[in-house]
């Protein structure tokens, strides 16, 4: 070989495991991901509500950011709330809550989610069942009087029973149309009114691929198919799917919580089958149930069962033939 | 016609575009060449000693075992030492140091015509030149050809999936000496008795793949199959399930499934055995990657040193990874002084921002391992099975049927470095079986 | 449908262990694996109806005629710890397996207060025979169930960083909490249809 | 081991609830105001001591293949009395107790004083321990009711004294206010023990009982 130039340093190099490379994909970016797919419900809400929507999300966001700063700063671990997994929380639980909401119960709440759902576990990827929910479920059980019964009407002053509380028959009131249902001029909680600024969103999180599209088919369609074929008061196969889907919490539950990656199936068999199963109880607690709506308890009652659902869809595994143990 | 391929897997961007179009070219001769004598199988004891003169092509490392290749001098000079030096796989391993004369002279040599050779002799000059696995595990080519009693192969697999992002080494070989992959390929369906020949190519290598159909035009036994661009594509397991739609059995091998996979490279350089009756003392490498001033591929003598390439290719600030292989499953070596073995394929330089990777974090339980794991496993889960230690679980989910390929790291929004927990876990499983 | 009422009551919506603070003790005890919590689900499944059958007739035929209910505790509590005794035979003898994964918690059974409490609570009612037995397999369902799912929500825990003054009853106590809070889903189900 | 310590032993050093974490379910189940669980510990404290002194008498006198059986019928005798007395003097009381009442006949605690200390322990010292366990006791549910009582209800022994803004959690005298505050009660002595252990390294290091797992807990 010809005579040696300068050989250049060498001294820096690092000796590390393969792949040497990684996908850009980073778990901040996946958080921030679900934060953007939730504007357009969160505007929708602000213009619907008014500006109380906004105050209220602010205050579940701050909250929930502020308390897990604070757990980890008491537990001297490294602050994370830059990963937007906080925020994220912080915002779904006030989707969750009606306008006429008091701004310390949001508080109370994302802080229930954070320090004692997620946290006391060991943070993000720990908890097993979805903070926001858990968070809402026990709203729902502490403060009843702010979390049910009549909620605030979009771009009025006035409260109304929910629609889905209308068609179970415990409240009385006129159901609002199809196409007020599908743009989110309804009463209900901040988040879940609009069906199509919701399903602006989840078509985004599939189409960038963060969330897993069978989760929310297996969710939507079974509630759909079962709400056909029990919902209707004329016999079996009289419901009403489409205002099943369409009214209620579905659509922001199926796309944004039943898809919580820490709290739903590693496997897609498994992720279809809780979806499946979420839409089953939902539908139990709608036409059977205590309360007029079931999509945040069946999706917390279906985060206990995720790991049996891991356990029992695990993927064949190449050139096995036997039935894994 | 939707194109072959196997279920999981990743898309990592392929980088092949600085080295794809240019020609191979012959590196410069080493005045010095470290050989290591152990390429493949049990190590070789030296068949020189210090002072012998050695001409290029001269065995100088033999072993009695069966399971070994021997090994032979790349340039003509003399021995000036044999001494223990670290090959690029990251082991430690006795070398024979050749100062070369420049003279480049060759031993007497002559070439064969395939037509005339039984298999038993085919077999015999597979081993006798040297011949092993190129594409990286460096197993004995006579042994991988030689079936166990009571199986067989019907087919034979001409690996040309290259689909580690980077290299380009087996592609320019295929675009180059088509004819000479369908001789080595003709040879192989000899030497095993197998019926069907097969070239895989992924399909973003259009030119590999006319020009072997080209070459093939008139073999009726012989395939070429394009295939899915998606690592690993170019894993024995997942080639053969991509053409065969067929599985090797969990803990068998390849000719389980009736099929022998071979290198692009190991063909080539059968086929040149053939002709030439010249044993492996070359091969291509494809040095690249953002600090490499002038990325190439390049005709190598086995033993020159890593720094040697890197300075006639030129190297441009500060490095931070040199990769032996890919980027996928290559090795980060800790010098450049290092050889080039038969199973070098590449040399990546990666910078210090490409080398460096975020911390790790939290699994997020995101699922992206499952879909990318081409085994089926469930990555995430033996990640923390073997970082706890627990064998026992980790067996029940299979980590011994992980090939390491490293899918499972790439997509990991968290970073988590997968791929060393689960070989700890895979070699500890593997021997307590063996304790058993 | 007063049976069906009896199963999905006792399962779901008044589960001993998310409602009723019953056998709280074997369920944060042996719910390390779901191995070991199915086995334990087996036998309390197996304890608690045979020992509501039991009871009902004791009560019906002995300590009702002869005006001694106030002697239900200690009678109750003594067939019990007879009935646990003879499973104990029984286990060891069909399934070794089984008795030395369920090992020092089978005796535990007699002072699983959900076995005694499913007992009581068939006399409070006033159940009749079938229905106490019914009761007794449901509860003891619910029970297995709630188990069950909470020795798979802590097979994780070996892997997550727990503060360490959270670790071990803090942190079940929590899950516990947190799996109840999921269980109020089941309020009110199939109110007005059965109840 | 005199009688004063054995006595303080039950209510700080092995506080059954709070220590040894052992018979949980009244703890939970009676703790939804703080009369109820007054009320349930008097009756632990009677059935403990009482039990407590009658099997340290007779523990000469009971074989040892059959003591268990023996242990159970003179707990479930005082269980007897407590609840029939209960339902005499506070027949609201029981009531809400309910079948907690009965089940002290299952109580760990107590058939474990039984066993580990009153079968080998003269009279005076079973007292002290009954005595001792049963306060013990009863203090631990007290703290765990008035947490509940205060949020749950905004009151405490049913004196409702939050400020008029305060909206009390209903979710606290619920079920999973039960769980989740007797989980970060026991957390916050875990982290105080461990303090404290840290504080006084160099003299006893005491591991709180509890710390390591659930283990095994009648």
């Amino acid at each position: 070989m010809e005579e040696k130039k300068a050989v250049p340093s060498f001294d820096k190099l690092i000796v590390a495991s393969s792949p040497h490379i990684r996908a850009a994909e980073t778990v901040d970016r996946l958080m921030w991901q679900v934060i953007i797919a939730l504007i357009p419900a969160a505007a929708v809400s602000v213009y619907f509500f008014g500006i109380r929507s906004l105050v209220l999300m602010l205050v579940g966001v701050a909250s929930a950011v502020l308390t897990e700063a604070l757990v980890q700063k008491a537990l001297k671990k490294e602050i994370t709330i830059a990963d937007g997994s906080a925020a994220l929380t912080g915002l779904l639980l006030a989707f969750n809550v009606p306008a006429n909401a008091p701004w310390w119960m949001v508080a109370v709440g994302a802080a229930f989610a954070i320090a004692v759902v997620k946290q006391t576990f060991g943070g993000l990827g720990a908890n097993f069942v979805n903070p926001a929910l858990a968070a809402r479920a026990f709203m729902l059980a502490a403060w009843p009087q702010h979390m049910t019964g009549r909620f605030p009407v979009p771009l009025d002053s006035i409260t109304a029973a929910t629609p889905l509380a209308i068609l179970k028959g415990t409240a009385t009131g006129t159901l609002p149309s199809y196409l007020d249902l599908f743009i989110g001029n309804v009463g209900g909680v901040l988040g879940e009114t609009s069906a199509l600024a919701l399903l602006v969103g989840g078509a985004y999180l599939i189409w960038q691929k963060v969330i897993d599209w069978r989760t929310p088919a297996g969710f939507i369609g079974t509630v759909a198919l079962l709400t056909w074929i029990f919902g209707g008061k004329g016999g079996l196969f009289t419901g009403d799917p489409l205002y099943h889907v369409l009214a209620g919490g579905l659509i922001l539950g199926a796309f944004f919580m039943a898809t919580d990656y820490v709290t739903s199936p590693i496997t897609p068999k498994g992720r279809l089958i809780f979806g499946i199963g979420c839409g089953f109880i939902t539908v139990l607690i709608r036409l059977w149930g205590g309360y007029p709506e079931g999509v945040s308890y069946s999706i917390l009652l279906m985060n206990l069962v995720v790991p049996f659902l891991d356990r029992w869809t695990l993927p064949r595994v190449y050139g096995v033939t036997r039935a894994r143990a | 016609m939707e194109l072959r391929t196997f279920v999981g897997g990743v898309h990592p961007a392929p980088s092949k575009e600085r080295t794809a179009g240019s020609p191979i070219q012959a590196a410069p001769l080493p005045r010095r060449v470290v050989i290591p004598l152990a390429q493949g199988g049990a190590p070789c004891d030296p068949l020189v000693n210090k002072g012998d003169a050695v001409l290029v092509g001269q065995k100088i490392g033999e072993s009695k075992a069966f399971v070994s290749a021997p090994v032979h001098a790349s340039i003509s000079g003399k021995v000036v030492g044999i001494e223990t030096c670290l090959l690029p796989t990251g082991r430690e391993a006795p070398a024979v140091i050749i100062e070369g004369d420049g003279t480049d002279t060759w031993i007497d040599s002559t070439g064969r015509k395939l037509e005339e050779l039984s298999p038993e002799s085919l077999k015999a000059l597979i081993r006798e030149a040297g011949l092993v696995g190129m594409g990286g595990a460096m197993f004995p080519t006579h042994v991988k050809v030689s079936p166990p009693p009571g199986k067989s192969f019907d087919s034979v697999i001409i690996n040309g999936a290259e689909c580690e992002p980077f290299l380009t080494c087996d592609q320019r070989l295929m675009v180059e000496e088509p004819e000479k992959i369908i001789l080595g390929l003709k040879a192989w369906l000899k030497v095993t008795g197998a019926k069907r020949g097969y070239i895989g190519i992924e399909n973003n290598k259009p030119e590999a793949i006319s020009a072997l159909k080209r070459a093939a035009a008139d073999e009726k036994d012989i395939e070429v199959v394009p295939l899915r661009t998606k690592y690993p594509q170019g894993s024995e397991k997942q080639l053969i399930k991509a053409i065969l739609g067929r599985e090797v059995p969990s803990g068998g091998l390849p000719v389980d499934a009736g099929a022998l996979v071979q290198n692009v490279g190991t063909t080539y350089a059968l086929a040149t055995a053939l002709e030439t009756g010249r044993p492996l003392v070359e091969r291509v490498v494809t040095v690249t990657g953002t600090p490499v001033k002038n990325p190439q591929n390049l005709r190598v003598r086995i033993g020159t040193l890593v720094s040697d390439l890197l300075s006639y290719c030129g190297v441009e600030g500060e490095v931070g990874k040199i990769i032996s292989g890919g980027p996928m499953m290559g090795i980060a070596l800790p010098t450049a002084d290092v050889p080039v073995i038969k199973g070098t394929s590449g040399i990546l330089l990666l910078t210090i921002e490409e080398a460096t990777t975020l911390p790790e974090r939290a699994c997020i339980r995101c699922g992206r391992c499952v879909d990318a794991c081409p085994i089926g496993l469930i990555p995430t889960f033996l990640d923390q099975f073997c970082r706890k230690e627990m064998w026992d679980l980790a067996e029940d989910y299979h980590v011994q049927d992980c090939i390491e390929c490293g899918s499972c790291a790439y997509v990991c929004p968290s970073k988590r470095h997968l791929v060393p927990a689960l070989r700890l876990g895979k070699a500890e499983v593997l021997a307590r079986r063996r304790r058993k | 449908m007063e049976y069906l009422a009896i199963i999905i009551g006792g399962m779901f919506i008044n589960n001993y262990i998310f409602s009723r603070f019953l056998g709280l003790c074997p369920f944060l005890g042996v719910s390390k694996q779901i191995e070991t919590a199915t086995g334990m689900g087996m036998a309390v499944i197996f304890v608690m109806t045979m020992a509501s059958a039991v009871t009902w007739l004791i009560q019906n035929f002995i300590l009702v005629p002869l005006h001694l209910e106030y002697m239900q505790t200690v009678a109750f509590i003594l067939v019990i710890a007879a009935l646990v005794q003879f499973v104990e035979m029984v286990i060891m003898k069909v399934s070794p397996v089984l008795y030395q994964a369920l090992g020092i918690y089978l005796p535990l059974i007699t002072t699983n207060c959900a076995v005694l409490g499913v007992a009581l609570l068939n006399a409070m009612e006033g159940y009749g025979f079938l229905q106490a037995v019914v009761s007794g397999a449901a509860n003891a369902l619910g029970w297995t169930l709630a188990i069950l799912l909470f020795a798979g929500i802590r097979e994780r825990w070996a892997f997550i960083d727990i503060p360490p003054s959270m670790q071990g009853f803090p942190i079940a106590l929590v899950s516990t909490g947190l799996m109840s809070i999921a269980f109020f889903g089941f309020q009110g189900l199939f109110r007005g249809i059965l109840f | 081991m005199n009688m004063l310590r054995t006595f303080y032993n039950g209510i700080v050093p092995e506080n059954p609830t709070l220590r040894l974490v052992i018979g949980m379910c009244p703890v939970l189940a009676v703790t939804t105001a703080v009369v109820n669980s007054v009320w349930m510990g008097l009756a632990v404290i009677f059935v403990l001591t009482a039990s407590n002194i009658l099997i340290s008498l007779l523990r000469k006198f009971i074989p040892d293949k059959i003591r268990i059986p023996c242990f159970i019928v003179v707990i479930a005798t005082f269980t007897t009395i407590a609840d029939l007395v209960l339902a005499a003097v506070q027949p609201d009381v029981h009531k809400i107790l309910g079948v907690f009442v009965p089940l002290i006949v299952v109580n760990c605690i107590i058939l474990g004083r039984a066993e580990a200390f009153a079968s080998k322990n003269p009279v005076h010292l079973a007292l002290a321990d009954g005595v001792g366990m049963g306060i013990g006791f009863t203090l631990a549910i007290m703290i765990l009711a008035s947490i509940r009582e205060i949020l749950g209800n905004g009151s405490w022994f049913g004196i409702r004294f939050m400020p008029a803004g305060f909206e009390p959690a209903t979710v606290m005298i619920l079920p999973p206010g039960a769980f989740v505050s007797l989980g970060f009660l026991l957390g916050t002595m875990n982290l105080i023990t461990a303090r404290l252990a840290a504080r006084n390294s160099r003299s006893t290091e005491r591991v709180p009982s509890h710390a390591a797992d659930a283990g095994l807990e009648g």
